[in-house]
């Protein structure tokens, strides 16, 4: 790989331009106490300097399209180039949110179709598109959790309960909902803890907010106990849908009584994650939560599509957003879901099943330590390396790191938090036979590294673009922009 | 199987491997009772070409048009270089940048990202991204009720002439953890909020107050007076600003004697197409002394083990896998694609390019008014200074206007009926560096007619 | 100044540095009188965003048409990554891979090309592209001549039922160098080349005969029949070839009890846009004995210093730049994108896809002639079998039925008239897999409507 | 740089496939022995995993999008973006070459008005846009010159000649048309021998190709003589425009006194090389060979544009491809053409001299021989390496390898032939004064790593994907098509 790459503004020199870019100088009228005085620091580069820069600097990174990345919890599937092409339609590019509906009827029938089948897949009766990642549609959830509450005159439910694998954005989400949270611990075989569920559910809990399968990797098989416990108690069920892949059409959160879920189109619906987005947190609701659906939402009315408002949905949460959610995305989500076809979601669960198992089964069998040795992986499963650390020193992040010079990407490292030494395995169904009988050999490698010359492993990564970093450094020095020497 | 690799033997092996008899043996965790045989409502698989006649068909029904609407999303030229990059696989198909080792091309990008927005907008620190501009608003009101540690209130002033939807989206987002947000009223004779119109609140515990430059109606604010009346009260000061303007007019840093605290907007304009609303991409920039409070990722410069420096995701004890209920924000994904499509359309345009752009809009703006104002029944709502927007009035309701253009191939611009009804049968239209004399001869004339139709019916 | 980077400094600087008073010293060894000032007739520059907007508008004048002609250029699905792979700057911005270190990228794709395009031809060896398909045929004669040493009269029997466009561009190619191209008639019942029609050829010296198959009306050859024949006179078998017909034909390998010598063809089928008519590319394989008698680019695998396999230009003593007036052909530069889109095209179909394709292709047309034959005044012009191209025949003149084809959206076929006078009033159309049967109902019932109206009038 | 990747075949298993990509099955009805019997060997892979090996692929290529590449001759300048994402339009790309002219307006009025303007660059009267790359402009030229004096009855005119330093596409191109060629020889300051060429004129010269600048970086002083040598013997004057990029809007070769040029769109203006093509070869051509002009050229009737062909050229040299030529290659040459403008054509020469005349100052600075010192270089220029490989044993091409590990892809070396131990340097217009400086820098490391450690340089390249390799071999022993071990 490339190993530097200047930073943009070390390439830039007073008075160079992409010049074709710049529209001829025109007059502005701005009084002069509301003019800028001195010019942004913006690179001043040329066209080919821009473009090689930023090429470059795109073959310093891992990807999909590059690398096996069994990022755990992330689903970093294989994102269909068709996605893409269909969604970049000039068409679709080129219209204004505020147009009137009827110039976008094309895109406003895929939106449409799109709540469907998400309502299809999840078995929830009413779907909105506009939350912009996970954590967002989390927030929907949860407002709507309390909107609900609120509505029947229920002001006294603030809690929401959470078990302790959760996802951060779970009760950082609750919090921003002004909600107190609620942790219960999970048990040794990966299951909530009943026990301790019951005793925190009363008139104060609005809801619970579970991931099933779990972060744990594997499904939650108490699921209808823990629905009627919540249930008596006057809480609703919020489905976290980061983990969808695992049982897309072979079971759907709505029959097992949740009454929200959100989705990651950007993990389930293989939308691209862009280097840390966009994403899209699309939420699905039963029949009681459908007035508070955050708008717009899509409408059909005499063959007409339109988006429906405040004034549609007047107990609506409100708006997430300045228009309509991350449109590409879903229009990326939409096309996806067309070419998979239900016989297509049904095989992504299978197949990413039978990925995770299989490579759970190939590493236990090459000597590494599952942390839920009794139960089925769902699409990911967890090693603890916790042995290596004791018996080596050679922690997680070690093996992590040093899979990056074997060709890897890491998997996701240090989550779920009750996992010592983790590391959470997600192959996802696009990967082929090979690439996980690799990541054995790699991990096997690895593991026999560390047991002769732990120091090599401790030192990984070798051959990426910089060695281990200093990121104590980089939180107590902090250099967030770029200053010149001069300065 | 689309996208799916596997053979029939590799499945045998595969399941031998496991010790499972077949798919369905793993999924026998899951309770009988739940199991689903099929998926009615999604339709059959098509191939990639029966998908892409479809898409074709259905784009073929969106066709291009001559749009004059800005009111928050700015239809602006895009260098082709921008998106030929971005969706390159090694930056469209990879995640967020946890291994900073293995996507150093991710987080230099970032570096540089943080820079360009700091400096534009005049403030110290920048984070990552956010969702997009209104949901940024609303980050940035609880962000700085975390920062203002003096206000108790979470009292947040917010000015009608915000962005309606802005103060909505905050509205929904923020007001569960307790924000109230109070409008302030403007002034009907330049649309623009007084500082007289915020004296009554003299005194008050005020968290923050939100200043919009420029403004809903494309008036520019007198920027430096509200921003040292916010900070006379003890208030912090939260600018929503469009990027293409920052490089005409005054910085947030530079607002009042002070500068701004936090700096937010709508990333869009920063070569994101329109596409009917996003993914677009929301900034937060802020001083330095609040870079603790800011929420979503933020990347740091460091050295590696040789001494190189490199770059890492930094100060994560904010975020929510992390701090988990404690965290800054719940965000976690963001708007990495449209953060550097954005980081190389500030590249290629360069301060001057940006400026041209600017003074483009502005001078297209003026034309547009110029013209349409000549017409019988069409006069501007306001006077006095501002950017790239209008609001103008009109002698025929709105949406039939609207309609009429639409017929005509315009998008003739935002009904402010809705949101301020006391103006009147008023419009705010929006011409860009992509409009040209041509397109606003076309707009006038298309609106004569339409007026004279509505007139003679 | 767009795409030149040199600031106001940098000038001074490189000046001093070389010595140069002005950019005009630079220009001092050309004569004066010869110097100019202006260049009249070139446009002044527009900036990226008012070029773009000027190809937008030519574009929409250039709207989608259902397309129903084939006639050597064939509309295809191309799978998406197919040009999002082919566009990235690593493969579109590289030249010829001369520096094989720096080139392993192109010079793996063509080898891995070569291996395809043999198979798919059943043949030995493949070069790395020829311009196109027409030209490439003149290629391959030339070739012959130069191949079959016990061959003196450079006399090349080229039967009408070839592509009538690669006829006369061979002639304007092949025929400067003392070739013969002998045209060969065709049989009116079924539109294929009978062994009676080169009967009076036998025993001539004959350098080598051209076979089409499927034959410019989409009719299938006896292509063992007339290889054989050829191969009894001494002379070289020519085959030109659709390559996704390949995948369910016999290869040119496998023609007759000894193959084809050289096999040739259009590889615009292989995920190359129609686009007007370029660029495509030509492709070219042999048997194994004819290589270093080949045109163009040939890659092979050898070893590097440390052993390890890798990729070079081979054979280079062949070409132009090397042999120069000697050479097996002046070809330079040649079609190694669209090579390079082909490649990645048959890697994404396989064995399976492209068999699916071709079947595809063949039944839609098959339906279509049904379809349309059932009309009044409509009838095939040949019988027997074909693959997805059809000659038939109306009671209208031909481009008045075009033109009424197309004014209702329909591109309806190729005019035989001008090369074959002698079927009439006849049409050669073309159904591939994008084609539905809503598409071909389209076809009929427009057509319906034009003969009508012909009718009528 | 990645180092390996499987050749396809290699990751190719039976019954894989990228199953979006196929049509559903079809009945097709092909009688039994004129049906394949085996399936063609095709790689048999995921989506994914062709996205991943192309992607990889391509990281292993040297690209003016990610290094400096001053091929000599080659013109290796930015190519901008908006020229292929404009000429990608779908509707461009949708377009049959046979559907009627009524349904190609735009596309034929942008090659109308690019026919114009390569006449306004060239000062030639007619242009036809038809050949795929410069060898077949060339073809085309010699063609006409051919069709020109068989016109007048002239048939004993069979030689073309050509200076020594001619690119090699001119004599072969030469033979192609059924010429004999002459070779006449430069003199030491680069110019054409003219005494050489007045003793092989005669009638039965039927023209002289001659690329002016020459091969040799330098332009052509004399050639006002020369044209009167050649026109005295009744001879015509082909321009091979392939060094056009060094003289645009300076001086036009219709003004020399040319009858036909080609040019290289994919040099001069810049559009890709695409790894090996493809490229455009337009010709100009003056007054008195406008009749033998390949078909079609686009003609404009009633303000209605409409190709001509044999019925409206009756004299034409006819046709060179089965449609249009690269037609989007000339979409993007007339891009590029409209946002440089004239001025633009003008700076490209200036600043593609002053990039030469700059870098052969710095390198001559630095110890290098230039081969033409006392010369103005054009836009390229020679410096011979004899003396470096006299005294260190170390080549042009050892040092052509050894950039390589600098990050700059070599200079086009042995080329022309008449110079030992050359390498022609051809930085372009379109790259940075820094860019320059690093090139001498890394130059100049490489003369001194070759007088102290010679070994180091011949041993070059260390950071590619391969190191040298072994062309020999490859010749011999013939490995052109991938073969299974198991076969
Ligand atoms: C289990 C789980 N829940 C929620 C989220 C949050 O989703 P997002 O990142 O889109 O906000 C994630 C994403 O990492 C996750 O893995
Ligand atoms: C001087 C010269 N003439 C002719 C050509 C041939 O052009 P092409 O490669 O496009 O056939 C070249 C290209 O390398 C060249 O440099």
């Amino acid at each position: 790989m490339r190993t530097r790459e200047p930073v943009i503004f070390e390439l830039s020199r007073p008075g160079r331009t992409a010049a074709a870019q710049q529209p001829a100088p025109a007059e502005a009228v701005i009084p002069g106490h509301l003019r800028r005085r001195q010019p942004p620091m913006l690179p001043e580069v040329s066209e080919l300097q821009a473009v090689r820069h930023f090429t470059r600097l795109s073959q310093m990174n891992f990807s999909i399209d590059t690398h096996f990345y069994p990022l755990g919890s992330c689903t970093m599937k294989y994102n269909p180039k068709a996605c893409n092409a269909y969604a970049m339609l000039p068409e679709f590019l080129g219209r204004h949110p505020l147009a009137p509906d009827s110039t976008g009827q094309g895109f406003l029938e895929c939106m449409f179709e799109l709540q469907d089948m998400l309502k299809a897949v999840t078995g929830m009766k009413a779907v909105s598109l506009t939350p912009m990642a996970g954590a967002q549609g989390e927030f929907a959830g949860v407002a709507m959790i309390r909107a609900y509450h609120r509505a029947r005159g229920d002001l006294s439910r603030d809690e929401i309960i959470v078990p302790e694998a959760a996802h951060g954005t779970n009760p950082a989400t609750a919090t921003m909902c002004g909600m107190k949270v609620r942790e219960i611990p999970c048990r040794d075989d990966g299951d909530v803890d009943i026990e301790a569920l019951r005793t925190v559910v009363g008139p104060q809990t609005a809801g619970i907010m579970l991931t099933n399968p779990s972060t744990l990797g594997v499904f939650e098989r108490r699921i209808m106990d823990i629905k009627r416990i919540v249930d008596n108690a006057g809480g609703l069920l919020y489905y976290d849908g980061a983990n969808l892949n695992a049982i897309l059409g072979k079971v759907r959160p709505g029959d097992m009584g949740f009454d929200v879920i959100h989705m990651n189109l950007h993990k389930t619906f293989s939308t691209p994650h862009g280097g840390g987005g966009p994403g899209s947190g699309a939420v699905g609701v039963a029949e009681r939560l459908r007035p508070f659906l955050p708008v717009p939402v899509v409408g059909r009315e005499e063959g007409r599509y339109r988006w429906l408002d405040e004034r549609d949905l007047p107990q609506t949460i409100g708006r997430l957003s300045g228009f309509m959610g991350n449109a590409g995305v879903l229009l990326r989500a939409y096309v996806y879901m067309r070419v998979l076809g239900w016989e297509g979601m049904r095989r992504v669960a299978e197949y990413s099943a039978l990925n995770a198992n299989y490579l759970m089964s190939r590493l236990r069998a090459a000597g590494f330590d599952a942390a839920y040795p009794d139960r089925r992986a769902s699409h990911e499963f967890i090693l603890t390396l916790k042995r290596q650390a004791r018996e080596r020193g050679v922690t997680a992040m070690d093996f992590a790191k040093r899979l990056l010079d074997y060709g890897y990407h890491a998997p996701t490292t240090y989550f779920p938090l009750l996992v010592p030494e983790c590391l959470l395995i997600e192959p996802t169904e696009t990967e082929a036979k090979e690439e996980l009988d690799g990541f054995v050999a790699a991990m096997a490698a690895i593991k026999e590294e560390a047991e002769t010359d732990a120091a090599k492993v401790k030192g990984a990564p070798y051959t990426t673009p910089v060695r281990r970093l200093d990121d104590v450094r980089a939180a107590k020095q902090l250099d967030l922009t770029w200053k010149s020497a001069a300065a | 199987m689309p996208y799916i690799p596997h053979t029939e033997d590799d499945v045998r092996e595969m399941l031998d491997a496991i010790g499972a008899s077949d798919l369905e043996a793993l999924f026998d965790e899951i309770p009988d009772s739940l199991r689903i045989e099929s998926l009615d409502g999604v339709p059959p698989a098509l191939s990639e070409m029966e998908v892409g006649r479809l898409m074709l068909d259905r784009a073929d029904r969106d066709r291009r048009r001559l749009n004059f609407i800005g009111a928050g999303a700015y239809e602006h030229h895009i260098p082709a270089p921008v998106w030929a990059i971005t969706t390159r696989g090694e930056i469209y198909s990879a995640y967020t940048p946890y291994q900073a080792e293995a996507s150093q091309g991710t987080l230099q990008a970032i570096y540089e990202y943080q820079t360009m927005m700091a400096s534009l907008t005049g403030m110290d620190v920048s984070n990552a991204s956010l969702y997009d501009g209104a949901s940024g608003l609303a980050e940035a009101c609880l962000m700085a009720v975390r920062a203002n540690r003096r206000s108790k209130s979470a009292r947040i002033l917010v000015p009608r002439t915000v962005n309606p939807t802005y103060r909505s989206c905050t509205e929904a987002i923020a007001s569960t953890q307790g924000l109230s947000l109070e409008p302030v009223d403007y002034d009907r004779r330049t649309g623009r909020t007084l500082v007289d119109a915020l004296a009554p609140h003299a005194g008050q515990d005020i968290t923050a107050v939100v200043i919009q430059q420029p403004n809903f109606f494309g008036q520019l604010e007198e920027v430096d007076e509200l921003a040292d009346w916010a900070h006379a009260q003890g208030a912090l000061v939260i600018a929503v600003v469009n990027p293409i303007a920052l490089a005409l007019l005054r910085p947030p840093g530079e607002w009042g004697s002070r500068g701004a605290d936090i700096a937010c907007g709508e990333g869009q304009p920063l070569g994101v197409p329109l596409a009917s609303g996003g993914p677009y991409f929301g900034f937060l920039t802020a001083r330095r002394e609040h870079v603790r409070q800011m929420p979503g990722r933020i990347v740091g410069r460091t050295v590696d083990l040789d001494g190189r420096s490199g770059f890492t995701l930094t100060l994560q004890a904010r975020e929510q896998h992390i701090r988990r209920g404690k965290a800054t924000s719940n965000i976690c994904t963001n708007q990495g694609l449209l953060m550097t499509a954005a980081t190389i359309y500030m590249t290629l345009l360069g301060p001057t390019g940006l400026e041209r752009v600017a003074a483009a809009c502005a001078a297209r703006t003026a034309e547009l008014v110029g013209k349409l104002t000549t017409l019988d029944g069409v006069r501007p709502s306001f006077e006095g200074a501002r950017f790239h927007e209008a609001a103008i009035r009109l002698d025929r309701p709105v949406q039939a206007v609207l309609e009429g253009l639409a017929e005509r191939g315009i998008v003739g611009g935002y009904d402010l009926g809705r949101h301020y009804p006391e103006l009147g049968q008023a419009l705010l239209v929006c011409a860009t560096e992509t409009r040209t004399s041509e397109d606003i001869d076309a707009y006038a004339t298309a609106l004569t007619q339409v007026l004279e139709r509505a007139a003679a019916a």
